[in-house]
């Protein structure tokens, strides 16, 4: 009887082409299958994987050399070649076939131009310094130039010759991803214990999309873990004699976006009003079931330069009724939020608790994309009262989330925040080799918001899973990544 | 039947077909929103790039250019890319089809198979305990919403009593080589009954979720055919001619009953197609109904279009092989 | 007995008190007591939609994170004041269902309205008229019936985006196809009825016609249809609702508290069930008496 | 028979084609839609005061005829003149002034009254519909009076028809029709359908109200008794044409066209059983949807010759006012004598 | 008359129909003897009861009408008392039976051929026991049906289905499927009523050849006083499901002694009376719910007199003679 894992997955992947999604899940499923240059270790440390190490030759130079004896799926040996070829197709204008460009270009930012030195070192060129770029890497996984010429882009979304530790066996879109142990796999990151081939022989992602039958097929043991457990599914799982709960501390803020360029939210009393409306931890603790870190700014507790110093603001309903009155709403005032269908529920829970203090509020469900164009508008004008949102963060840097959601006409920035020392603190940080120094410019930058409030910062939820007792060696990721390599099962 | 009226016939389907797409292609074009915009979502596009992509699908054209454009296209199976998949819309709805199809086909014929004879016997017993049996559950059958009802189901047979699979088409240790893509044939073909008996326990709650309201209908429209039928002169003429009550019923009744049940069967099997998506969200089936209804979620334009566009294609030819088959248990009805 | 009075007799006996045929049928139908009883309940809804304010127990939007998730009153950790427990929110059920049939029965009511006058309309003129104007319509009628109505609907609102008047108009969209059909059936064949063209023969115009000749003598088997069709939308509405299409929170409809119970079926099962068991109550209620109402008005279905 | 000069109704070359409609798919497979010559180029007149019977078999074409008389079908081709004026070039609003005048009682009692109206709003459509009474109660009073003359009376005003039998509906039908004081009235066997007994009631009222209001009727039946009891002349049809017509003793006691001949001895008699000798016509009526060449008859004519199956007969005069179109008249043959020869045997 | 002579005696057959308006007494007390070998012709108008009082004797009344007295008996057997399986072997086989419109009693969704050979498969002893040989015999048997009425090229038509023939071929059709087991007694509803007169020359001529031919008995329910003069030996007069009138048909037509045939026969609108008035029978039918006991005529009847308000019986008025009138004098028979 071969060993099997068994993941109840919500999402199937969209495509098995590394380079041509933007999608958290696809991601989760396609990494058990390629490896990247870098990956991350249990805390979240970034450690070479592919590359044998890595050297910032200057603020815009890094060579990363490529180890040995590494062969993709089909036997045919990895090459520095084909890391050029990758980071190229990741990174160059319509370099993905017929005249397409990656998707994924703008995760590798002011990447310039790739080369291969001396055989088994590629060189990275940057247009500018930018300190995350070994932070990002772990997202891109190498695929085989030879591979790729020969099944093109559109043979590569059904098809996997990686150098990951599962080969794919089948895909049967929308069902399950079955994979089977890559025998000859290289062995992984080597500072991540144990090095070799995967303790399973099989492993399967099933996809499951309602959260209740994922939870009945863990607790019917079909499958050994299950991502998206419902908090309020926790106790059952816990208590049955078979299951258990792990969490990990996640990467996505939420928050509430206030649109500062209407007239109500520019005056920062409304603002301030709402932010002692809300009781965080009451719905942390009612529907989270505890499971997530409040926030007062918009880094997440464990990210880079996160202050742990930020003022509060206490739930106090009189106050922000109070607070509503002096800036001339006596009456209190009709608001509408906006949010998605996945977070209706919670977006229903802080509305009332708006509505509590004076907010009157009524959430307005819409689709991912309506919303977005709605209100990531890059600095085109918004309407709109507010926004419940959240972006996510797996670099654990405040490049990716604080810069897209403060800086002036930024790409998350819904609040319509305009704020020029701040743009100026976000700018310099990004380019601040100096670890300390980046994080003080971080932590003023982060003063600043806290005080002026363009959101209303809530929460950073912690990934729950429900896994089986009979997993062993599996723990889960702060990035969502399931990583199955060194997981084993009884 | 004569090819000659075969072919008459299909081209009345011509303007229909026509007409469908119209519909479809006004769907997308009206939708307020860019279709680029959509695509480019909160990536960093140029200016250029956007112009680029908007050429490619053709948006600079006038409406009724882009029309043709997407006849075209369509007519040669092109329906342009996924967004979110990206890949070409047409490999990811013919992916899904095999599951689709196989539950349709299951709920079909659990219809029909429980309506027929059900609605034959109550007709015959009108009154009895059966008619009125069979009359309480069409009544609750065609009142049942399939996403309550399926869910109850799921709840009853799959978690509480854990009878069933609560998703997905097959267990794990039933994996086979797909030949046709229909696990229920496929497993038969591979000399696997073991997990034949597992796909067919996976699609036994779906299917029956699906299939209710149409057995329930059908049920109902054979009743009252077979009521209306057994009212008519020809039955009384064939009771004057001293035949036997079997042949009667079956001979003379039934088949002039049928002929109603095979035409609402065939407007029934589109309500099927419809409701696909519920059935397929609420069970993890993973066949082209969730697919669509994701990618409404997600804006997925090119693929909702197809989709309904499929839809009505697939719902108009089995329009027309119902005709077909009422022709030929009708020797009234010429083509 | 004289013999005038014998004379007279037959039309006496059949007039029964000069009772028209709908009053032989309505009395017909009021003696069917599963669908008086549906009648009943039918109309329970209906107030109970239009005085909600007063009948239900709560405020429907009324959340209390203590109250998460609680129970029925009859089970342990439930109350009396929240009967049917509460949902994800704490709010209580019984008030969202109180409420959400205001959302089933106004949707219901107003695209069959919709759908209806406008399928008069339209039925009317292609049957009347015939040629051109016929060809017109029955082509579209046959394009709009190409499409599974659900795929439709979800298109539409895929495409018009949530919201009340959008929702009518998806489901009214295709919704009157159904009563253009039958009008127009019942017009060509009535139209062909002599008492038709006795009135053109006596010089009406098509208005009148169309209006006072045909129109009256149709509008049973389409009330009968419509009220059928009624029950059809209300479970169309909630599948739009269930898939997040319908109105939007925080506003209750049954479909979607039966989509948010979903994923609380493990432990929570009163929070679907309960909307689920609305819908099932209306729509059999209302099927239960429009099938009484066709067996009294549709002399197809009379022994 | 009353006045020579002037005939009340003319008739010239009328013809009435149904024609089904051309799609573009019927014409992509090559399908042409069915045309149906349902009246064939028919001349006759009818004085003012008279009954003209036609008589013929089911789906010869007497109702169209009737209808495009009225112009309730639109005739295809050919003139109607009524007291002068033609009613074929009528505009809709002359065309609605004439209908006064002019009216038809049909054949279905159950159909030819619409079932949601009370018989005073049956009745008095027509008072309203040409202005012809201020007041409901005045039009009550007028249809009243007129049901009174048709053997109702006013308490039947508020009824429905379903509350009546099937001659009082008739009777309803024929007090609509009258009410507008109209001179000529196309009856479209409005006695077929009822009992025996009943029919005898509709057909003396029908010649009593002749007789008081002055009124001249085209009277259509397919029961040549009922045709030869009531008829003044009387015109025979088959497949659309006028085969024979003439004054009715004239045509009864001497038919000359073979169609009217068999007609005739194909009625069973209760006075006479056995009386004539029985002439049985071969086959049954072709389809007019496809009729045949030459002379329509010929297909089932037992005196067919070869120039019947090439050519249409004309018309001849064979006595005063009696008219047949038959190649075989000069001949003048019974068909009765030939067939009874044949079927000796 | 011997006991042997008559195929068919009803006596006092009461048939009813339960509707929401009362009870229907559509038959009230029918008599009817058939002879061997005779065409009996039934008339009445409409609604009189002619139908029902056939269907009865067939058992083929259905709820909510039943049979609420009466004998029923075929050649001294009382069907009333058969078993359903007993009765189903009568039909078709011993009493057939043809039905008022063709058009509506020949199966539309079987062939010709099959409606007529399931007859001769359900009642033709005469034929091999089964097999190819029984197949050959019916299908031999059938083209042999057809062609006795009269439809040309039977062979290939046997293949056909109703709606390829016309009305009169239709009637012609039903007429051989009833014929083809050879039955005693045909009993023929309205036969023509639906057809044109050529053509229902042509339906009536042939059902009295075969009778002549066969030798077997006919029932000629119709409308039509003509028709019964032409074809039917003996008459029988029905009004308001009663019988009023009954003797052959000569003495009948020549002769009438009830005052309703007298007014039938004075309504119909003759040739010979052109330009004198007719005289119609006043009034109307009355409804068959709740009838008083009194002449059902009463209300019509010109020659009324308040006698007639007591029920009356059927008197012999002459040999084979017998009629439902107070005025009267019942005869002695010999
Ligand atoms: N609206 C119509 N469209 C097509 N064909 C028609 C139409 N009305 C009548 N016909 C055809 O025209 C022919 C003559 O019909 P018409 O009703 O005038 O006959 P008729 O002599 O009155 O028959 P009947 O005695 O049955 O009333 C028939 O073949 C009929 O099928
Ligand atoms: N199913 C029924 N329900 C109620 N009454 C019925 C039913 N069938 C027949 N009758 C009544 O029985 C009476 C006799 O009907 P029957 O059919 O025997 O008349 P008929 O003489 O054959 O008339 P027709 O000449 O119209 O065929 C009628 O008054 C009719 O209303
Ligand atoms: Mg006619
Ligand atoms: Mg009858």
């Amino acid at each position: 009887q071969a060993s099997e894992l068994r993941v109840g997955f919500t999402l199937d992947a969209m495509t098995l082409d590394p380079a041509n999604h933007r999608n958290r899940e696809t991601e989760t499923i396609i990494r058990n299958m390629y490896d990247g240059l870098v990956t991350r270790d249990g805390d979240m440390k970034v450690v070479p994987e592919i590359a044998e190490s890595y050297e910032l030759v200057s603020p815009t130079v890094y060579d990363f050399r490529i180890r040995d004896g590494i062969t993709f799926h089909d036997g045919s040996p990895l090459t520095a070649e084909d890391v050029r070829f990758t980071l190229e197709r990741l990174t160059a204008e319509g370099a993905m076939g017929d005249g397409q460009t990656s998707p994924r270009k703008s995760l590798l930012g002011p990447v310039e131009s790739v080369e291969v030195r001396d055989g088994n070192t590629v060189r990275i060129t940057l247009s500018e310094p930018w300190p995350i770029l070994p932070a990002m890497l772990p997202f891109q996984e190498i695929v085989s130039k030879a591979f790729v010429e020969k099944v093109g882009t559109e043979g590569l979304a059904t098809q996997v010759n990686g150098t990951g530790p599962f080969k794919l066996v089948d895909w049967r879109k929308g069902d399950a991803i079955i994979m089977e142990r890559f025998e000859d796999y290289y062995g992984g990151a080597p500072s991540i214990e144990p090095v070799g081939k995967a303790c399973v022989e099989r492993a399967i992602f099933k996809i499951i999309p309602e959260s209740a039958s994922r939870v009945a097929a863990l607790l019917s043991g079909d499958v050994d873990i299950i991502n998206e457990l419902p908090p309020f599914s926790i106790e059952q799982v816990k208590s049955n004699p078979g299951t258990d709960v792990m969490t990990v501390n996640g990467t996505r803020s939420f928050f509430v976006a206030m649109n500062m360029e209407g007239e109500l939210f520019s005056n920062p009393k409304v603002r301030q009003a709402a932010a002692h409306a809300i009781d965080k931890d009451l719905i942390i603790d009612r529907i989270l079931g505890g499971n997530a870190a409040r926030i007062e700014g918009i880094l997440s507790p464990d990210a880079f330069a996160a202050s742990t110093d930020l003022p509060v603001y206490e739930y106090d309903p009189e106050k922000a009724r109070a607070l509503l009155a002096e800036a001339g709403y006596p009456d209190g005032v009709e608001v509408t939020m906006d949010t998605v269908g996945a977070y209706k529920d919670i977006a229903e829970a802080v509305a009332s608790l708006l509505t509590k203090g004076g907010f009157n509020t009524r959430v307005a469900v819409g689709e991912g994309a309506q919303m977005t164009q709605k209100w990531r508008t890059k600095g085109g004008p918004k309407s709109g009262d507010m926004y419940f949102t959240s972006w996510g963060n797996g670099s654990l840097d405040p490049f990716d989330i604080f810069t897209p959601t403060h800086r002036t006409n930024d790409r998350g920035n819904s609040a319509g925040y305009a704020n020029p020392e701040v743009d100026r603190l976000l700018d310099e940080a990004a380019v601040e080799l100096d670890t300390e120094k980046r994080a003080a410019l971080y932590r003023k930058a982060e003063q600043i918001v806290n005080a002026e409030l363009p959101y209303l910062y809530l929460w950073v939820p912690q990934d729950i899973y429900g896994v089986s007792k009979r997993l062993k060696g599996w723990r889960p990721s702060a990035d969502s990544r399931i990583n199955l390599h060194d997981a084993c099962v009884d | 039947m004569s090819l000659g009226k075969l072919a008459e016939r299909l081209l009345h389907l011509v303007p229909v077909l026509l007409g469908v797409s119209v519909i479809v292609f006004l769907m997308m074009a009206l939708t307020p929103g860019d279709p680029v915009d959509i695509m480019i979502g909160d990536q960093n596009v140029t200016p250029q790039q956007e112009q680029a992509m908007r050429e490619d699908l053709g948006l600079d054209l006038p409406v009724h250019r882009q029309f043709f454009v997407f006849l075209g296209n369509a007519v040669q199976g092109d329906f342009g890319t996924s967004f979110y998949h990206r890949r070409p819309v047409l490999d990811v709805i013919v992916e899904r089809l095999p599951a689709t199809i196989e539950l349709s086909l299951v709920a079909l014929i659990i219809a029909l198979v429980t309506a027929i004879p059900l609605g034959v016997l109550a007709a015959i017993r009108r009154n009895s305990i059966l008619d009125k049996m069979a009359t309480v559950g069409s009544l609750l059958g065609v009142s049942l919403p399939g996403f309550w009802f399926g869910i109850l189901l799921l709840m009853l047979f799959a978690v509480h009593l854990q009878l069933l699979p609560v998703s997905g088409r097959i267990g794990f240790d039933s994996e086979i080589e797909p030949i046709t893509h229909f696990l229920l044939i496929d497993t038969l073909l591979r000399g696997r009954p073991d997990a034949f008996w597992d796909a067919l326990k996976h699609i036994l709650l779906p299917a029956i979720t699906l299939g209710l309201p149409m057995t329930a209908i059908l049920m109902r429209v054979t009743r009252t055919s077979m009521l209306e039928v057994m009212r008519q002169d020809y039955i009384v003429f064939a009771e004057a001619k001293g035949l036997k009550r079997g042949r009667i019923l079956f001979r003379h009744a039934l088949k002039n009953a049928l002929i109603p049940t095979v035409s609402v069967a065939a407007i029934e099997t589109g309500s099927l197609l419809g409701g696909n998506m519920i059935v397929e969200t609420v069970f993890g089936w993973p066949g082209l109904g969730r697919l669509v209804v994701e990618s409404v979620f997600l804006r997925n334009y090119p693929l909702v279009q197809a989709a309904v566009l499929f839809y009505a294609v697939t719902y108009v030819l089995l329009n027309f092989i119902a005709d077909i088959l009422y022709t030929t248990l009708n020797p009234r009805v010429k083509l | 007995m004289t013999s005038a009075a014998l004379n007279s007799a037959p039309v006496a006996a059949a007039s029964g008190a000069g009772q028209t045929i709908f009053r032989r049928n309505l009395r017909q139908f009021a003696s069917n007591r599963l669908a008086m009883a549906s009648v009943g309940i039918v109309v329970l809804f209906v107030l109970l939609a239009i005085f909600a304010p007063f009948i239900a127990p709560h405020d429907p939007n009324e959340t209390d994170l203590f109250r998460r998730l609680q129970p029925p009153a009859w089970q342990t950790g439930g109350e009396w004041a929240y009967l049917f427990g509460c949902d994800a929110l704490g709010r209580d059920i019984l008030s969202r269902i109180i409420y959400g049939s205001r959302i089933s029965i106004f949707i219901g009511a107003a695209v069959i309205f919709v759908a209806t006058t406008v399928g008069i309309a339209a039925g009317l003129a292609a049957g009347y008229f015939r040629g051109w104007v016929d060809v017109a319509i029955s082509r579209l009628v046959d394009i709009l019936l190409s499409f599974p109505y659900l795929i439709f609907a979800i298109g539409l609102m895929a495409m018009m985006g949530p919201g009340l008047v959008n929702i009518i108009l998806a489901l009214a969209y295709k919704e009157w196809v159904i009563p253009c059909r039958v009008v127009r059936g019942e017009t060509l064949a009535t139209r062909e009825l002599e008492y038709v063209e006795a009135a053109r023969a006596l010089g009406a115009s098509s208005g009148h016609i169309m209006v006072k000749e045909i129109l009256p003598n149709i509008l049973s088997p389409v009330i009968v249809v419509s009220t059928i069709r009624i029950a059809h939308v209300i479970i169309l509405e909630a599948s739009l609702s269930f898939l997040g299409l319908g109105v939007q929170p925080p506003t209750a409809s049954w479909g979607s508290m039966v989509a948010d119970g979903r994923a609380h079926i493990l432990g929570a099962w009163w929070v679907s069930t309960f909307p689920g068991l609305a819908i099932l109550l209306l729509v059999l209620a209302i099927n239960v008496a429009s099938q009484g109402l066709r067996d009294a008005f549709d002399p197809r279905f009379q022994e | 028979m009353t006045s020579p000069a002037k005939p009340l109704l003319s008739v010239e070359n009328l013809s009435k084609v149904y024609q089904g409609r051309q799609t573009l798919a019927n014409r992509l497979a090559g399908v042409r839609p069915f045309s149906v010559r349902a009246v064939n180029d028919v001349s006759f007149e009818v004085r003012r005061g008279e009954v003209l019977g036609l008589i013929g078999e089911s789906g010869c074409g007497k109702s169209t005829l009737g209808r495009a008389v009225l112009r309730l079908h639109e005739p295809t081709a050919g003139r109607v003149r009524f007291d002068g004026e033609d009613v074929t070039a009528l505009s809709a609003g002359a065309l609605k002034d004439m209908r006064r005048r002019m009216q038809i009682v049909f054949q279905d009692p159950y159909a030819s009254l619409n079932p949601r109206s009370t018989v005073a709003d049956i009745v008095g459509l027509p008072l309203r519909l040409h202005g012809l009474a201020k007041t409901t109660q005045e039009v009550r009073e007028t249809v009243a009076r007129i049901l009174e003359r048709v053997g109702l009376n006013a308490a039947h005003l508020d009824r429905y028809p379903h509350q009546f039998s099937g001659g009082q509906r008739q009777r309803i039908g024929i007090a609509r029709a009258l009410i507008s004081h109209p001179e000529f009235i196309v009856c479209d066997e409005p006695v077929s359908a009822l009992d025996v007994s009943i029919q005898a009631q509709i057909i003396q009222l029908l010649l009593e109200l002749k007789d008081e209001m002055g009124l001249t009727y085209l009277f259509i039946s397919h029961d040549i008794s009922v045709i030869g009891y009531l008829s003044d002349r009387v015109a025979v049809m088959y497949l659309g044409e006028i085969v024979e017509m003439g004054p009715t003793d004239d045509v009864l006691a001497r038919p000359r066209h073979p169609y009217t001949q068999s007609l005739m001895s194909a009625v069973p008699d209760v006075d006479a059983p056995g009386k004539h000798q029985r002439v049985r016509l071969a086959g049954e009526l072709p389809s007019p949807l496809d009729p045949p060449k030459g002379c329509k008859f010929h297909t089932r004519c037992p005196l067919a010759i070869d120039v019947c199956r090439r050519e249409a007969p004309i018309s001849e005069q064979v006595a005063p006012g009696h008219q047949a179109a038959c190649h075989r008249l000069s001949e003048d043959l019974s068909v009765r004598e030939t067939a009874a020869g044949a079927q000796a045997r | 008359m011997s006991r042997n002579e008559n195929l068919l005696e009803v006596d006092g057959l009461r048939t009813v129909f339960d509707t929401s308006e009362g009870v229907v007494r559509a038959v009230d007390g029918v008599d009817v003897t058939v002879r061997r070998g005779e065409c009996l012709g039934v008339v009445g108008e409409s609604g009189s009861g002619k139908s029902v009082t056939f269907s009865s004797v067939m058992g083929l009344v259905r709820s909510p009408g039943r049979i609420e007295s009466g004998a029923i008996r075929f050649e001294g057997q009382d069907l009333t008392r058969l078993s359903t399986r007993e009765m189903r072997a009568i039909r078709g086989r011993d009493i057939s039976m043809t039905m008022q419109d063709a058009l509506t009693a020949l199966n539309p969704a079987l062939t010709v051929g099959e409606q007529l050979s399931e007859m001769l498969d359900a009642h033709d002893d005469d034929l091999p026991a089964r097999g190819a040989a029984r197949r050959r015999a019916i299908r031999d048997r059938s083209v042999e049906m057809l062609r006795l009425v009269g439809i040309p090229s039977p062979e290939s038509r046997l293949g056909q289905y109703p709606h390829e023939f016309s009305g009169g071929m239709r009637q012609r059709i039903m007429i051989a499927i009833a014929l083809a087991p050879g039955p005693k007694l045909l009993i023929a509803d309205e036969p023509t009523t639906a057809l044109d007169v050529t053509i229902q020359a042509q339906v009536l001529e042939l059902i009295s050849d075969i009778r002549a031919r066969l030798g077997m008995s006919v029932v000629l329910i119709t409308h039509d006083l003509g028709v019964v003069a032409e074809h039917c030996d003996r008459v029988m007069v029905m009004y308001a499901g009663q019988v009023v009138e009954e003797g052959s048909t000569v003495d009948v037509i020549s002769n009438p002694q009830h005052p309703y045939t007298r007014g039938l026969l004075g309504s119909i609108p003759r040739l010979s009376l052109r330009g004198k008035p007719i005289r119609p029978i006043q009034g109307q039918v009355p409804n068959l719910v709740g009838l008083p006991p009194q002449c059902r005529f009463y209300s019509r009847c010109p020659e009324r007199t308040d006698a007639c308000l007591q029920s009356v019986e059927m008197r012999s008025v002459g040999p084979d003679r017998r009629a439902r009138c107070i005025a009267l004098t019942q005869e002695e028979v010999a």
